[in-house]
């Protein structure tokens, strides 16, 4: 037992971070939600060239995974930069393919060329994110997984950097059946990002209250404001190793719980950071904005709070048989 | 003690009723925060104050029909229950025309109110400087007196509807020598196409350009667009705080709708139960406001005042509307990430309630100083 | 519309007030937990004297109701000064025994000894509030009345002047069914009950951190004190008035928001109240300690709030057709 | 990083469930808070004793087994699993051990851990005063020098366990004109059947006595009562505060043990959908928390420390503990009401759970603080 991040996980956060820092994501989030996605598919060589996209793939697949733990080590930085792009669905549809041990010839094709960074892929169940700008869309339909000629409609969201697409109809079958396990990397990459988004949000609101000056001193000195602080550090603090620990497990209620917590957390976040901020976090100029609405919209994607609750029930009932 | 309203509140009701069924536009209007949308809203203004249902608060000479604010939250009922457009005009008659009517020269009402309750001018407030959010007595744009006027520098920020607006009403500095921040304020109205006024648009959390930045350089004010006396201009703008606007600030009627809305919203989706606890307690927080605002009404018509309760309404609505623009959120899922939602552009709304018009954190504070007496903080 | 209480309601109010003042309840308390109701009834008979009990009885039985507006006046100062003994269920028994209009012999007699104060009644559903102290044991049983021939198994609660019994099987049957309407006197006089405990736990907490110094300076002057009291004031500020709107229609839906709102707002007022006072509150010889727990015990009472919850949403249903 | 106990732990997890399986009362203990509760727990306390199951984390040589902080958690895990009771000596497990630890002396350990470790000795804490509840600092009562030893005398409060405990620890102002207020303070034991003590037992809400008051008149304590250096009372107290001791306070087997039985509970009567997400997030809750004093065990095996993340730990348990207990009530319903239920005494502990061992006011100060960086404020 040694529930700490390894050397080397510590050192694949740090080269991510420093990465993403120095390309100065913001940009590219506001070019994203314009509909100019050049700095974003950059961004995402850079990504693939670091072997993230690599890690849901099987190393037969010309991956290197399934490495779930660094999977969230590396979407917990991508959230953390407000990374734009349907990362979470590229990574599902890379579980998908993996998951059917049969695997068809398009699958294993499809497989390597997301593991290279080669093609950005969507899921549609039923919207797809980015449908518009993602190479690949695959559509959940009746248990099987189709890959769809493509997206149409894409329509603003709240969270600007995100437009959700419908799948054309028709395309090719890929899968029969879709793998069950396969959901569960969707929840975890989603996790692993609110949990990113929740620390940047804190970092920059923390920063923010120890300079603003109302009232004479800076309102970082404040009970009130210290104490929603400290709450939302909490709330991160123990999400993180639900994160962790479904990382290491991939049970799908550790899954579950460590999404809902994860992305609980990170919206609560959200609230205290647009709160302590005042009107200028309220405005789409100030940066904060990219992770205020990504910090809303994870909540809903891949699992709502009360579909995760239920999947932590569920597997209670499972493993903990009342007594009478 | 009762909850029935007099007759003639009842026919007023009826004739609102009646009148908005015959009038609301079927369909919503565009976003009150597009050029496009802040026309539509305008036109409608027209189009209520040429039935006189634009100001029913105001007496009859500027428009309006005289209703006290008993029969005003009735109007608020019914206009807000009828599904009808936000108003555009809102920060003009919930902040300036009161100011007017206590303040104001008649001079001053006769040329300022009739074009306010057509929406043919509408108005932006200035209040707010960047170093001066919920601390006004920090303000630093200034006024300097010049021949039968002022003049106007500085900056001003958070101005709400002011990418479209016509005119905007604030506070400047024109002592600056005054012994305490809170004295040598003028309060004074302006006109935001005077060249040189430069109005920054700013775009909120959906990029609309909800409120906007404005870059004061020599604006010259004529005497007679300053209400008060020159120096007493925080007197002005808070005379009005302490009474009805504590009530009027934002209707019981809106979250009783909204509320409602909620409703059926949940039962048209299956009623599922992990947003139950949180549909009921909408219903019945919204109910709570409604008879909180009956009481206030009472007490204001037999000549009370309402204080520092305002700050009590004002955590209430704001948590309220957010609380339940989440909720429907909850229950719309995907559907709900969508930004031309229906209840996307409100939940955006309802994001900024805890924060204007006096941050949450502030009105505890006073909530506990004021109400319940406990020792001033540092703060 | 004058949407406030009277001057006689609120003459009723400080009159009240002050005679409870005066009669120094938290003895009274105190002997009542230990089996003493000597004090308890002594508490009684004034409170009857003042019209307590006749305020639910019709004037054609001996009251002078039925006035629920007076009856919430009256719990509110009755849950301000925590008056031990079954109120509430004395209440109950008088509005299921008025509540039917065939009212038979024995139940118009005893109508009369209850608004009298001569009878203090229980009700159990299963269970009868202070069934070893009561005059008047009835049990309510598969949607009839009865008058059963005493209660037994007293237990202690949590609150420690409330002891749980269970009507004896048998008696007499008063009524063949539950009047419906009679539930809602029991919830509105719960709900006015709750908003007095609220009332007194929020000024003896505010007295509290006034007084108390810690770091220098009285407790109360820190931010974090000052909003957790700000929130009680609100949520207790904003159920009052459903209680008096409630009072005013007796509509089911009204009572059961009023009774949901004002439990809610005075446990979590005594949740800030025992955590602002510290260990001192934590100990049964504080005597914030008598309206604490039975903040908690009158939540649970007669509707717990998702039963209210539940009672709202019914109504709203039947008032709110969904529009498709 | 994994999750996987190593071979050695698993089968001393092994061997403790067996132990446990064997030995765990059938039915409850009475009340930890009576007489005859009391002295079942101090029973019980002997028999873990005898096979080496009191204090599995002590050095073999005084009755333990030499656990690390990792086979502590399982042994915590198992123990609670296995309904077993709570601990009598916990006040001197937790504090006065791990403090003897670091600066007794080898006679002080040898004389006072054997007969803690079999509950021959309960100890109490004696740390707070009247007028020092979180501020610790603020401590009155005195130590005055006297032949061989010192005369304690004061008040001391909220003394948990005393009212039947056999010796009691705590800190006195030995230097009363030290410049500092945590300088000049003695680490004493003393036994609380001295002629110069009396115990007062406070009742708390359910009117057990769970706590007393302790006046001090003049009580001599030997010099080898004094843990450490006079005046350096407060550096000792504190020295273990920032280690294993903000793991160790609560473990999270208990929390663990309490959801499942909340989640058992709830089946049992029927899944109400009223409670479903408080009992999720119980079950999710205790499994973070688990999972974090991994995290954190892991990093003080390495040779790391804890410091202010034990603040957020305070934070985290005594609030999931509450809402715990307070969802198991609000199951119940009626029966949740009876001072005898099978909940009601776990609730009224957890109630004090968010006041005792640092206000969580203050725990959250010291996150802000010290763990985000936010400036000191007057507090």
């Amino acid at each position: 037992m040694r529930f700490l991040p390894t050397a080397e996980q510590r050192a694949f956060a740090a080269s991510l971070d420093a990465m993403l820092t120095a390309a100065g994501t913001p940009s590219a989030v506001r070019s994203w939600a314009a509909g100019d996605h050049t700095a974003g598919r950059a961004l995402w060589s850079r990504l693939a060239d670091a072997g993230v996209f690599a890690l849901a793939v099987p190393e037969s697949c010309a991956g290197v995974g399934p490495l779930p733990v660094e999977l969230a080590v590396a979407f917990v930085e991508l959230g953390r930069h407000a990374v734009p792009g349907p990362l979470v669905e590229t990574v599902l549809a890379a579980a998908l393919l993996a998951g059917d041990p049969r695997r068809p010839d398009p699958a294993a094709e499809l497989l390597s060329a997301l593991a290279s960074g080669r093609a950005m892929a969507t899921v549609g169940a039923p919207y797809a994110l980015d449908g518009d700008a993602a190479d690949v869309v695959l559509a959940l339909r009746d248990g099987e997984v189709w890959r769809a000629p493509g997206a149409r409609d894409a329509r603003p969201c709240l969270d600007r950097a995100r437009r959700l697409t419908t799948p054309l109809p028709g395309g090719e079958l890929l899968l029969p059946r879709t793998p069950p396990a396969a959901l569960g990397w969707a929840r975890l990459a989603t996790a692993a990002q609110a949990i990113g988004v929740g620390a940047a949000l804190l970092d920059r609101t923390v920063a923010h209250v120890g300079r603003r000056v109302q009232f004479g001193v800076p309102i970082g000195s404040f009970q009130a404001v210290k104490h929603r602080l400290a709450d939302a550090k909490i709330a991160l603090e123990f999400a993180r190793p639900l994160l962790f620990g479904a990382a290491l497990t991939m049970d799908a209620a550790d899954v579950a719980a460590a999404k809902g917590a994860a992305c609980e957390a990170a919206y609560s976040t959200a609230r205290t950071a647009l709160q302590l901020h005042g009107a200028i976090g309220y405005t789409a100029e100030c940066d904060l904005s990219l992770w205020l609405t990504k910090a809303r919209a994870l909540r809903t994607a891949w699992g709502a709070p009360h579909e995760c609750r239920a999947a932590v029930l569920a597997a209670a009932l499972a493993t903990d048989p009342p007594h009478h | 003690m009762d909850l029935t309203h007099c007759p003639a509140d009842e026919a007023f009701r009826a004739e609102a009723r009646a009148w908005l069924a015959g009038h609301v536009p079927a369909h919503p209007l565009p976003s009150l925060e597009t050029g496009e949308g802040f026309a539509a809203h305008r036109a409608w203004e027209a189009e209520l104050a040429a039935d006189r249902w634009s100001v029913v608060s105001w007496p009859e000479e500027y428009g309006g029909r005289g209703a006290d604010v008993m029969r005003w939250l009735v109007f608020e009922e019914e206009y807000w229950a009828a599904g009808a457009p936000g108003r555009v005009s809102q920060n003009g008659l919930g902040l300036l025309a009161p100011t007017l009517f206590e303040h104001g020269t008649p001079e001053q009402r006769a040329r300022v109110l009739p074009s306010m309750a057509t929406g043919e001018v509408v108005w932006a407030q200035a209040w707010s400087e960047p170093e001066a959010g919920s601390d006004l007595a920090a303000l630093r744009s200034r006024a300097v007196r010049a021949d039968g006027g002022w003049l106007l520098s500085g900056q001003k920020t958070w101005s709400s509807r002011a990418a479209f607006a016509d005119r905007a009403f604030g506070l400047f500095r024109s002592g600056p020598g005054a012994p305490k921040p809170h004295q040598g304020l003028l309060y004074v109205m302006f006109d935001l196409q005077d060249p040189g006024v430069t109005v920054r648009p700013i775009g909120r959390l959906d990029g609309r350009p909800a409120f906007a930045e404005l870059f004061l350089d020599e604006v010259f004010v004529p005497d007679e667009d300053v209400i008060g006396e020159p120096g007493e201009g925080w007197r002005v703008a808070m005379s009005t705080a302490g009474s009805e606007r504590g009530l009027t600030l934002r209707s019981p009627g809106r979250y009783l709708a909204a509320a409602r809305r909620l409703h059926t919203l949940w039962r048209t989706l299956g009623s599922p139960e992990h947003v139950r606890d949180r549909v009921a307690d909408a219903l019945s927080g919204a109910r709570a406001y409604q008879l909180s605002a009956y009481a206030h009404a009472s007490r204001l018509l037999e000549g009370g005042t309402v204080g520092a309760e305002a700050s009590m309404n004002k955590v209430f609505w704001s948590e309220l509307d957010l609380v339940l623009h989440e909720t429907a959120l909850d229950l719309l899922g995907e559907e709900g990430q969508f930004a031309d939602g229906a209840w996307s552009e409100g939940y955006v709304f309802a994001l900024a309630g805890p924060i204007y018009a006096g941050a949450n954190e502030v009105q505890r504070d006073i909530v506990a100083e004021r109400l319940l007496g406990l020792p001033r903080g540092r703060r």
